[in-house]
């Protein structure tokens, strides 16, 4: 990781005036999502990704992120639910296999590995074919065609795409007509449900309240906004049975776990 | 007319300025004259263009000098053979194809919902163009009051669009995720940020409204 | 290949269908089916074109065949020389060049299969940029739940890259051997938040008012 960040942030490291937040938030400008970040942390490994320890991976990916929230830097739930599974991967590596039906910790490392191969292959055949003669820049057709009309069965030029695009520009047109009240700047329950739920979906083991709430410079009336809504948004999904929840006391931290289908109910001492 | 070349390594020199020569006069939206050509294939152009219109003269394209510039153009004894379709291809007006559009969307729809939905009145001149091209038809007569006849697309408007079927134009959800239809409100607030993931959404591509 | 010519006065009427091939391909710019051509020029079409094809070779400009057509496009060796700078620095983002190579390697492809492979959501202003440029296009729905719309890559895209068929992508059969082309989603259900299943079911087709 910190060579990467090193890497990535050589410009800006050296002046002090950049903060270790604005760096972090440079790497990530880097990346096109989680699954990007991790193939450049793979990378780094300097192996075939074939032969990559998805446990180093793993560790490198988490130490970002935690490096990410020292700062309070607002990650994307995309993030998130990628440092939520691989915690639980490692887990699943590292502690012996649990009789079930779960796909076992070597299958989950072989789904990720195989995933990172296949967005690879992507980006090396996206330069293979960028690289390639391209027509109207490296090659030319006629530049002063003669219209002889053979093919076209309509006198008229109109394109799948000219139809698709009037269309939605008139549909934009009429949307735009109805008028939209500001919202205030708050977290609402309904969208702190759907984080939850959002990333619940990734994350079978317990994990803090706080660490679903996001992160960030939004401060303040947003974030108790924020921490309101997600303590809300437990409940209500409590009370659907989507979610467990545990607290050790009063004021202790609030534990949240997502209930798979065909679980049984938590542990009444739990509760 | 054709210089004396012995040198091995000077005719290969050659052969490449008479083949650039050539793409630049193929690629060329406009005649070009003889100092440009010069430019990107040295002094002797003259001689190179002697060359490429003589071995041109006898085929289907001609090297021609047109206006103190040089072009190809295809022969002119083929002319019967190549004969222009009398109409040239034209734009369709905005309000013809958006009209196109929602017939393909909201078929079958009476010429009122079509004006309802556009907001403004058609023209009977657009519905007929449309027909006159074969895309659109009369479907059946409403039964409502005043039983108002019906749009629908064709089978060629299905054809000139690359389209099996109705069934795979993209619906309105696939038109927003492609970027094809971009209604964003004007005050963008949390509240709202629900239609693509809200903060999901945050730092996805960076396309993303602050 | 050359089909045996015995009689002078047919030997000459080759030459003239011969011409009217060179003239019919060098007068568009657009690559032209085999279909159209042969309704010119008759049915030994497909040896015309391969005399046209090697008559060419050598030349500044070649007989290409691309999606089905043929095309005279400029010699590939002489691009450094016709570079048209203003076109390379239109440059394209990262995502919508990565997603266009998963259009072209995995297609039929939906959208929440590009994500999935992608690990992360399809922005706004990709898809559209790439249809815009005549690349993709919507294929058929896919049967499956919700029905969600197909992504597929055009004859045009094939001609843009100097392709001739899909056949021949970069490293298309090392990657099928590698099982790298499966397009399913893997255990990580990442970047799939605005799931085609979904989407799709909501406001299908479109024909709801407002």
């Amino acid at each position: 990781m910190a060579e990467l960040l090193a890497e990535l942030t050589a410009d800006t490291a050296a002046d002090p005036a950049v903060s270790p937040s604005e760096q972090l938030l440079l790497v990530l400008d880097g990346f096109e999502g989680p699954l990007d970040m991790l193939l450049a942390l793979g990378r780094d490994q300097k192996v075939d990704l074939t032969r990559i320890s998805i446990l180093e991976l793993a560790d490198q990916y988490l130490a970002f992120v935690a490096e990410a929230r020292k700062v309070r830097l607002e990650l994307a739930a995309d993030y998130l639910v990628m440092a939520a599974w691989l915690a639980y991967l490692k887990s699943r590596l590292l502690l012996p296999e649990p009789e079930g039906e779960e796909p076992s910790g070597e299958d989950m490392a072989a789904a990720l590995a195989f995933q990172l191969q296949r967005l690879e292959a992507m980006k090396g055949v996206a330069a293979k074919l960028f690289a390639r003669p391209r027509l109207g820049v490296d090659v030319h057709p006629r530049g002063a065609p003669e219209d002889l009309d053979l093919r076209r069965k309509s006198v008229y030029e109109v394109t799948l795409f000219d139809l698709l695009r009037a269309y939605g520009q008139q549909r934009a047109r009429k949307e735009a007509g109805v008028l939209h009240i500001a919202p205030v700047r708050l977290y609402s329950m309904e969208e702190a449900v759907q984080r939850l739920t959002a990333l619940l979906g990734h994350m079978p083991d317990w994990a803090t309240l706080a660490s679903f709430l996001p992160g960030g410079e939004g401060g303040g009336l947003l974030t108790r906004s924020a921490l309101a809504a997600h303590f809300a948004a437990t409940l209500e999904l409590a009370k659907a049975g989507r979610v467990e929840l545990r607290q050790e006391g009063a004021f202790a931290p609030l534990y949240v776990r997502g209930r798979q289908a065909g679980d049984t109910p938590a542990d009444p001492s739990d509760s | 007319m054709i210089k004396e070349v012995t040198d091995a390594q000077e005719a290969e020199a050659r052969i490449g300025r008479l083949r650039l020569l050539e793409a630049l006069l193929f690629a060329s939206a406009e005649p070009l004259d003889e100092e440009t050509l010069a430019g990107r294939v040295g002094p002797e152009v003259g001689l190179l263009l002697e060359e490429l219109r003589a071995h041109y003269a006898p085929r289907g394209v001609n090297l021609v000098r047109t206006g103190g510039g040089w072009a190809f153009r295809t022969a002119v004894d083929l002319a019967p053979e190549l004969r222009r379709e009398e109409e040239v291809s034209r734009k369709l007006s905005r309000a013809a194809i958006e009209t196109l559009a929602i017939i393909a969307y909201h078929q079958p729809v009476t010429r009122g919902e079509i004006e309802s939905i556009r907001g403004v009145a058609t023209s009977k001149g657009t519905l007929d163009l449309l027909m006159e091209h074969g895309w659109i038809r009369p479907g059946k007569r409403r039964e409502t009051p005043g039983r108002p006849l019906t749009w629908i697309t064709t089978d060629h408007f299905l054809d000139h669009f690359g389209l099996e079927s109705l069934r795979d134009l993209p619906s309105v959800d696939d038109l927003r995720a492609a970027g094809l239809l971009d209604s964003r409100p004007v005050l963008l607030g949390l509240g709202t940020a629900g239609d693509d993931g809200g903060l999901a959404a945050t730092g996805e591509d960076g396309d993303e409204e602050s």
